[in-house]
Parts: C-alpha cells; structure tokens; sequence
C-alpha cells in the first residue's frame, strides 16, 4: 500500500453513467489485477474505492459508473486536477492458477479490473474468453479493447439488444468455452449465479462497504471456509473453494 | 520548537506525546507499521478484545456522515488468547513502547478474565476498559449507561489487575459526569472518552438503513464538539486522569482536548481516511504548541477551566 | 414531478409540503420574508417564547464547528404578551398560513401560562413545547431529561390548551425513546425531535471557551446521524406523528427523515448559513421525489422500518 | 439584504498579515458605509463578516486580517473565483448626524469601514479629519488613501514607530481638532478609551460572533439604553448616548 497524490489525464464518459479516469502518478504498489485504489474527494470523509482497470507505466486507468454523490463529483473533475490515492489494495487475482485458457466474466463496473488480468494473461501466453453483460447497449464498454488484446469477446445485454438476451450465465450455458479456470467480478447475484454454472475453479471479486480500505478497521468482514476475511485486505479476490455464501 | 515538550504521563506511563490511535481504528497496529515506524506515537491502543473470538456484526457495517462515519463492526476480533499468542508477538516486532489493551465484554464475569490475562502482559501498558457493550446478564443496556454498573466493573476488573485501568464511556447518556465519577469511586486510575455516538443513515435506493444492524456507532470530526464537552465536564468532575478523544484530526484539535481537561488524546476514524493522520499530528504537534505559546505540553491539562 | 404530492398532515394541521423551519433559527419569520414568500413553507416553528422577557445569555454565544454550529442563545425573547401584542400582527402580513408556536418556560406553571395564551391565537396551528430548558422549581435538571417530569408538562399544558401539543424532545438523554413514550402516555399530540447537542468549543488564543456559557447547544449537518438515529427509536416507540429534525440541509436528508418515521421535517442552522435553504428545500422535494420513485410524499412515513 | 455570487477581481496583502480583495457582483444592497458582507467559505459552516471598506460602481472593497483558519482561507482567493456573499447587512453609519467636521476614529482593521464613509462625508462637502491607529509601521494601511481624499490625517502607532506614539486617544487629546461629530470602528478596548475621550456626540460600530448575520438567531445580541439591539441587524453602528458598556 502507498499514499500518493495523483494527476488526472482525462476524464471522459464512455457509456450510459460510466467515466474512464486516467491518472499518472506513483503507481509502483499496484501489483496484480483485481486490486484497486481508494479515491479522497473533497468534502466526502470516506474514500471511494475503484478497481485498476489498467496501469502501465505510470499510467493508472480506472471506469466508474455513477451511482451517488462521491462518483458524481468524481464525474465533474477534469484534467490536471489532483487526487489523493491509495494504491496497491488488496490482493488481486492470481493469475498463475490457470493453465491454458481463462475465462473472465464481468458485469457492469465489474468489466474494468478484468481488463488488466486479460492483457497480463495474453502477455503470459495465455488462451482468454471473455463475457460482459450489460442490461442494454447504451451501457456496453469496452468491448473492442477486449478484442484489441485478441481475447474471445461475448457480450449479455439483459434485454437483448446486443449479443445473448439475458445474462453472463446465458453465455456460459450457452457457448462451449473450453476454459480451465475462470476470473469473475460483477454484483453479488451474477456472482453466484456464475459460481453455480461454473464447471472448474475460479476467482471471484467482492465488494462491501469499507471504512478503511486497508485492512485496519474490520469494516468489510466476511466469513470463508478458512475463517474470517477482510475484503479489502485478504480480498476483495476470494476462490471459488472458500466462499460461503 | 526546540523546546517544545511533548510529554505526558498516564498514571505512570509515560508518553513522549500525547497522541494515541484509538481502539478499532488501529487494528493490532502492524498494517500502519507498514506506512510509518509506529513507535513515533505516543502509544496506541489496540483493536476491542473479548474472551472468545468474535465475528462482529452483519455487513453492512459501515456508513458514511457528513464529516464522520457510522461502524458496526461489533467488536470482530480473534478473542484474548489469540491476540495473547498471535498479535502481541507481532507488534513486538515493529513496536517497541508499551500498547493499551483496549477490553470488551458482555458480562462482570468475561470483563475479569480477558482484562487478568492481559494485565499479565509485558507489553501491556494500560487497561482500557469499554463499557458500552450491552450487558447479557443484566438485560441488554450497556454497562456503560447506569453509575452502579460503571462501577461494578470498574472494581471487579481492579481486583485482578495490577496495570492502571481506565474505563472508555460512552457519551449516549443523560449525565457523563456521574458515571466517571462512580468509576473513579470504585478505583479507576483513569477515564478514557468518547466512545461513538449512537446514529444511524438511510439508503435511499433501497429505503432500508444502510447498516445490516440499523444503528451504529458515529464517529469523526462532527463529534468533536461533544467529545470536547464530555471531556471538560468529566475533567471537572473526578480527580484522575482523562484521555479525550472523538473527531480529532488535527495538531489544534489536541491542544484543544488538552485545555478542556485530556492528559493524552486519541486519535479515531481519521486513521481511516488518512492512514498517516496520527504521525502527521505527531510531527505538527511542536509547531501548534509555539503558534499559541506552549512549552510544556503537560502544564495546559485543563487549562480552560477558570 | 407534475404529479409530486408534498402534502403531510399534523395532527389535523395540513401542510403543503412538509418543510418547516425551527424555532430560533427563522425569528418571527419576517427576516425571511424580506428575502422570499415564505408561504412556500409548510409553516414554520417561531422564536422560543417565554412568559416573560428574556435578554439570554452573555455574548459571545455563537462558536463554529465542523458541519456546524454552537448556540447559546438562551431563549433571547419579548415575552409571550409582545409577541401576541406586536410579533404575531406583524407575521399576519407575510404569512398567511398556521405557524407552530414554539414554547419553553422554567416551571409547569410558566408552560401553562404561555400555552394557554398562544393558544387563543388564531394564528397559531400547532404548539411546539420544547422541554430543555433547566426545571427552576426541580434542582436544574432539564424538564426533558426525566420520563416523569416530560409527562407532568405534558399533561399541564394539554390540560389547558386545545391545539394539538407536540413535545420538543433533547437528545442529550440515556433513552430518548422512554421520554416520548411517557409524553404519549400523558397525552401529547405529537413529538417534535430533536433539539441541540449539548457541546462546546475552546478558542486557542484566549485558551477559554469560545462561548460565554461555556457550553451550548450543537446542531447543523454534523448533527444529521444523530437526529435521524433518535427519529428511528421515538417513531418505533409511540403511535403519534414525529417532526424530525437535527442536521436537515438538503432535500434528500428531508427525504431520510421521513423514512425514519418523520411526518414533517424542520430545518435549523442551514437556514442562517443560507438564508433561502429552506425555500429550496421546498422547490427541490419534487425533482428528488422523482428520483426515488416516490409519488405521495406521506407514503414513506417510517417507510425504512421493516 | 441581497445573497449573490460576486467575483474575485483581485487579493492582495497590502500590510503585515492585512488583505485587500476587490469583487465585482451585485452591489444593489449596500446603501451605507459602516454596513457588512458575510461571506461562505468553502469547508467552513459560518459566513465570516467583514465591512465594506468601499463600494463604487458595482467594485466591492474589502479588507480584512488574517487572524484565523477562515481568514486564512480568503488569503488564498485568487482573481476569477467566486464568492457567496450576502450583501447590504447592518444598519451603517448615519452621515447626517455631521454638520460640518467630522472626526473617523479607526484601529487596525477597524480602519476599512472608515474610507468609504470619508468619501461619502467629502462628497457632502464635509471636513474630515482621521485618526488611524496601529501597533507598528508594517500594519499600517490606507494612509495614502485618505490624505487623498483630503482628509487631515493622522496615525498613532504603539510603538511610535510611525506618527504619534500610543493610542488613537493620544492623537485626540493632543491634538486640537474642531471636530462636531465623531465615527468610530476598532477594536473594544479602543473603542470604550474614545467613547471616553470624545466631546460630541458620535458612533461606533461593534463586532460579534454570528450565526446569521442578519437577524434571525439573536446570536449577537447586546443591551442598550434603548433595549436590545441585535448587532448584525439593529447595529453594527450604536450612538454614543444609547451604548451601556
Ligand atoms: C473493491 C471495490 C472495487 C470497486 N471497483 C469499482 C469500479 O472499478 N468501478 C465502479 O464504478 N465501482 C467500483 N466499486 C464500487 C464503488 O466503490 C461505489 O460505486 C462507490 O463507492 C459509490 O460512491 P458514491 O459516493 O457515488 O455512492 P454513495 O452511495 O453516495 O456512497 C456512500 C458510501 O457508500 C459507499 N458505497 C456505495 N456503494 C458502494 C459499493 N458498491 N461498494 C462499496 N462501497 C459503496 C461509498 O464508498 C460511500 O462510502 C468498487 C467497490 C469496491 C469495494
Ligand atoms: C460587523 C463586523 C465587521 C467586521 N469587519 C471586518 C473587517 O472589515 N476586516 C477584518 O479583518 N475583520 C472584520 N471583522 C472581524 C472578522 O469577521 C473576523 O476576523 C473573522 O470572522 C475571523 O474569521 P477566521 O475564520 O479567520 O477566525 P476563526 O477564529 O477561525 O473563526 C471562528 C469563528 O469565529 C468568528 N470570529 C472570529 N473572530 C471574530 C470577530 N472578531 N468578530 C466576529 N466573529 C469572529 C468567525 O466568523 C468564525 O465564525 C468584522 C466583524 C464583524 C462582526
Ligand atoms: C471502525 C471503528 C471501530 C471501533 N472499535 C472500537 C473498539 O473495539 N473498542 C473501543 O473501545 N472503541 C472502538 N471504537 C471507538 C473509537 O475508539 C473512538 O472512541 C471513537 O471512534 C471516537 O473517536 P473518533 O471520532 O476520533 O473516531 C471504534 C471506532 C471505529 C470508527
Ligand atoms: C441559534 C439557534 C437558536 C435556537 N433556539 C431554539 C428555541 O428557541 N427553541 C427551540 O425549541 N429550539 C431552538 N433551537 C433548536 C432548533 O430548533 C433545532 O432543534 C436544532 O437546531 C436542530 O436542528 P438543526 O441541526 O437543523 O439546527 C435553536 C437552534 C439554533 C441554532
Ligand atoms: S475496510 Fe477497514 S478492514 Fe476492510
Ligand atoms: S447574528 Fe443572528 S441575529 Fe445577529
């Protein structure tokens, strides 16, 4: 974990609610997807955490949607402005448990961090499927830049009007991707529907209200098969074999 | 600055500042050992422990306030033994200064035993007994609320220990004074202060309360004004030490406990949000004290009063 | 936003929206009226009115706080007479709706005396009868700090009034919803929550308390957690209307309120930091109803429990 | 009473610790020297009072003193910001009660509200003598200001650093002049040794902690020969004959 100061890039709306933010700054403790950052905005007392969607040399990218007062005000920021930043939280994904070919399902804001895990996966030499649900097209992101990283890219639209009508889990039931490990981060339900119709082990990225961020306040328990965790410390990546949910 | 003394002295420990990361908002101390070497602190104390290990509460257990927060946590922690075995070890090897064992419980009964095995201890340096918990064995109100109760905990837990024990009360009662006034009757070495405020928040997406169990403790520079007047009303009413905290978050904020009656100060939920709060207050301390004229740290101990 | 119905009901008092600025806060409203119509209002909850005169206390009474302020105003007004003899014809010309005459005295028989003389107001739609103030005749504890002493006022006024009587509860209490039970049970119309915080401030220059009284009464955003935590309980506790308050500075917080188990929501300290707040307050319900898919705004009352 | 959103057209220290900031806005409001603005800083809850020091042409002129976190604040405003402000507050001086001399008695930042009103009593035809009083030459501000607008002036310093060595009221009863009326603004102290000292009548204007400013919370009360006066509303100018020190 570091504390820096960060300078915006840009900030730019890419979808229905959904802003890309991209940073520079001391970046040197981010060291896995599925990690992320915990933003201080002025007159909020919490910070807001954000996943790293992507960060190479220097440059940190993270996508948000706006859902409350913090996320809106992060929309109204622009470039040049300065930003304090935890960096390096939690523990990310551990890319190293699959073998030939992973298979990444996210949904919503649950799409960036998925971004890192498949470039570092490609550059590692690996197979990627990738499938990101939507509830409808003025919300889709990202896909292209998927398919720039040569990943096998499906889209869910909830209510069809782009790719499967319905869910991720539509996909999975659907398309015979021969994944032998699969990455997932999304809202609660669509995590456990996919931990449901998933055939091999996985990753799965939680999210809880946090006081801290840093593993020092024990805001954002939750109980695993192997005790007790702090989501932004021990998680928010849990494997599919300790969830209790 | 150059004569600026920070010290202060807490029924005998003596701190080489008064400032002192508050219970839950510091955990067992390592994860800000990794920012900053924590023995610049005056001393900090450690995350609520009780007998056995506890979950805590549902999530969600945290809100956010205008200037503050709510937690919830409800008292997570490995239970005594652990911390005995597994914690203390730990910070003994990034914190060389003696630790407040900040004690939970639900009964007379727990309350004596987690504060006897602590209390046995070498890195132990104070007690801090928090009385805010409900009791189990006396119909759910908290220890903290009622002077009798305040005081049978305060005696049973002196009748084991050898270490100076401060009671941490709770603001949400009609008449603090009273209550430190029973703990020093039945010998408290010290009153610790604020525990949070009761409160709550509302979601309105979902019109349920954010928090799983509907209230929580708030906390953070909003209370600061109450925790400030508990702390002189306390200070005025017993003749043992305080150590004032609620809402601190910065250098003036110390030096304002201090003239309302606090021998040390800790500091809360500012850790949170900004993990180096503690250390910056720590290195700002000096500089405040020449702004408005301080030598001695220890010689504005309630100097408002009169 | 067209069909958006702000409508709430007091006791038989209807209101148009449920936005009502409080007592010591909007005068005798006139202030107000310089600035905008203030029939935009629901109504609003004038100046504490004694029996006699009253000059308050000694300057400085006012001390900033973080999301806040300290008041220590001490019930500064004209006395009832004046205020029917000269404020009321005043308000008459800018106002034409019901106001809330807001009440507090030092002795049962000084709120019956009041009561009864603003009750034969026509102006007057609802009688706010606020008990934090010190009990002269019963040692100096606060009328509101004892279930027993807020019933005997309680029962003193109603027995002389025919207005509907709401109790004006302070939060500075062990068991907030234990007092309001105790004014339902002794016939009040309604409770009206919460007053002030009880808090302080040191000026570090002067190293003395920023206020002359020492302390005073805390309120403003900061506040917000408390008064909607002490909301929830009062509205669980008793089966008549709340008027909640404590922090309100928004639409939103108005909004929360009611999910608490408000009926009608006042507005405080904003409302000297920007004089139209509540006048925007009014005009904001629509768009932020819309938001939360919220049509009649009476739907939500306690719409947050269970 | 106006609220409006004026614009910073310049901040500058022009003596030790002491700021000059100009804004443009809405001026309608102000009608008399000797009134206020109470100005929203960002971060802090209560508005901060400070006299209009002038105000011609829709340029608003402040002065005020760095002497706490607010203050400091304002003294790192810059030019284009804008500024919450309610204007036209408090009752101002009556400049009738002058007939033919008058006598402005000002001390550190009790000096400010005195310069529009020398203004407005030259306009009128009046003679204007004034008395600025300092603790040292690096505090002293608007001399120059005044003795252009013809006014006779005079300056006291504590430390005899620069004019007469001591008080205001040192310059008063050493200096004969043929004053009929006097206006005062300072500090309590001060302005309790002129009250004193003086042989007319006059006025004074008073400073308080606010909650409002404008009448509404009886923050800032006070009692007078006439009854309460509320500071911000019914003052900040009391006359000689109704003050009860
Ligand atoms: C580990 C982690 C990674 C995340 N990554 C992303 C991301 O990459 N992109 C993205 O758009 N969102 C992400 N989120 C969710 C994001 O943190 C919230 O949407 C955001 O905090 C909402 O802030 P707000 O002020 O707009 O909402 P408000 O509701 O006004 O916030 C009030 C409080 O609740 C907290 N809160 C609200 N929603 C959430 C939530 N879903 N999770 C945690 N805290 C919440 C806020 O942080 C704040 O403390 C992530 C959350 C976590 C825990
Ligand atoms: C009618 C009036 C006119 C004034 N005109 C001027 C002026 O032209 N130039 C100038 O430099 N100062 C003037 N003052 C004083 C000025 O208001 C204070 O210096 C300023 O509010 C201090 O704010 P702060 O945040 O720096 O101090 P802090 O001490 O941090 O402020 C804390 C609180 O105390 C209040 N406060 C502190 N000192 C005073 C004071 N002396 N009077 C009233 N409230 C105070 C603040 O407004 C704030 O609410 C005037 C005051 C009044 C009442
Ligand atoms: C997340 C969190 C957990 C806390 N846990 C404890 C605890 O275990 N024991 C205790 O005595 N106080 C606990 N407290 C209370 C603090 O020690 C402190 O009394 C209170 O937060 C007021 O200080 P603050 O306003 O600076 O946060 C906790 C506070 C927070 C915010
Ligand atoms: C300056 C001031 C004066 C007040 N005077 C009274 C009063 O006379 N009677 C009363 O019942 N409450 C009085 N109050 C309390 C308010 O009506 C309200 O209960 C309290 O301020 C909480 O609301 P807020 O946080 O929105 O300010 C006063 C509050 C303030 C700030
Ligand atoms: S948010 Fe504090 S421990 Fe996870
Ligand atoms: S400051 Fe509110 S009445 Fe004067």
């Amino acid at each position: 974990m570091k504390q820096g100061i960060f300078t915006i890039q840009s900030n730019e709306n890419i979808a229905l609610n959904v802003y890309k933010m991209v940073l520079t700054g001391d970046t040197g403790a981010i060291t896995a997807p599925g990690q992320f950052v915990d933003i201080m905005l002025e007159g909020y007392f919490l910070r807001r955490p954000i996943s790293v969607c992507d960060c190479v040399d220097g440059k940190l990218t993270l996508i948000y949607k706006v859902v409350g007062k913090g996320t809106e005000a992060m929309a109204g920021l622009e470039a040049e402005q300065k930003l304090d930043l935890l960096t390096g939280l939690g523990n990310g994904y551990d890319l190293t448990a699959c073998r030939n070919h992973a298979l990444l399902i996210g949904g919503g804001v649950g799409v960036p961090p998925l971004y890192m895990m498949a470039r570092e996966l490609r550059e590692m030499g690996k197979e990627v499927s990738v499938i990101l649900g939507f509830n409808k097209a003025k919300e889709i992101f990202y896909q292209k830049e998927f398919e720039a990283l040569g990943a096998h890219t499906y889209v869910a639209t909830a209510d069809g009007s782009v790719g499967t009508k319905g869910f991720v889990t539509d996909v999975m039931n659907s398309v015979d991707i021969p994944y032998d490990y699969f990455y997932c981060c999304g809202p609660e339900p669509m995590l456990k529907a996919v931990y449901n119709a998933s055939k091999t082990g996985g990753q799965f990225s939680f999210e809880e209200r946090m006081g801290c961020g840093f593993g020092a306040c024990m805001g954002c328990s939750c109980k695993t098969k192997y005790g007790n965790k702090r989501i932004c410390k021990d998680g928010p990546v849990l494997t599919k074999e300790e969830i209790i949910w | 600055m150059v004569n600026a003394n920070t010290k202060v002295c807490l029924s005998g420990l003596e701190l080489d500042n008064p400032v002192i990361p508050a219970s839950g908002t510091f955990g067992y101390g390592y994860e800000f050992a990794e920012l900053y070497d924590i023995n610049v602190l005056g001393t900090f104390s450690f995350k609520g422990t009780t007998r056995e290990p506890r979950f805590g509460n549902p999530t969600p257990r945290i809100a956010e306030c205008r200037e503050g927060m709510i937690n919830a946590v409800g008292l997570q922690n490995p239970g005594v033994e652990k911390v005995i075995s597994e914690e203390l070890p730990k910070l003994a090897k990034c914190f060389n200064k003696k630790v407040i064992a900040n004690v939970s419980g639900f009964s007379i009964d727990e309350y004596m035993y987690t504060c006897e095995r602590l209390d046995a201890q070498e890195q132990v340096g104070l007690i801090e007994v928090n009385i805010s918990c409900p009791n189990v064995h006396g119909g759910g109100m908290s220890f903290g609320t009622q002077p009798e109760m305040a005081a049978r905990v305060t005696k049973a837990v002196k009748s084991v220990t050898k270490k100076p024990v401060y009671i941490k009360l709770t603001p949400n009662v009609t008449d603090i004074a009273s209550i430190a006034k029973a703990c020093e009757e039945a010998g408290a070495d010290g009153i610790s202060l604020i525990n949070t405020l009761m409160g709550m928040r509302i979601d309105l997406n979902r019109k349920k309360p954010v928090i799983a169990n509907t209230m929580g403790g708030f906390s953070g520079p909003a209370i600061f004004p109450v925790a400030l007047r508990c702390v002189w009303q306390v200070y005025n009413a017993v003749n043992i030490p305080v150590i004032g905290m609620g809402g601190v978050s910065c250098a003036e904020d110390v030096i304002e406990m201090m003239l309302a009656g606090a021998t040390a100060v800790e500091t809360g939920a500012i850790n949170l949000v900004d993990p180096y709060a503690s250390k910056k207050i720590v290195e700002d301390l000096p500089r405040v004290m020449e702004k408005y004229h301080i030598t001695n740290l220890s010689d504005i101990i309630g100097g408002a009063h009169s």
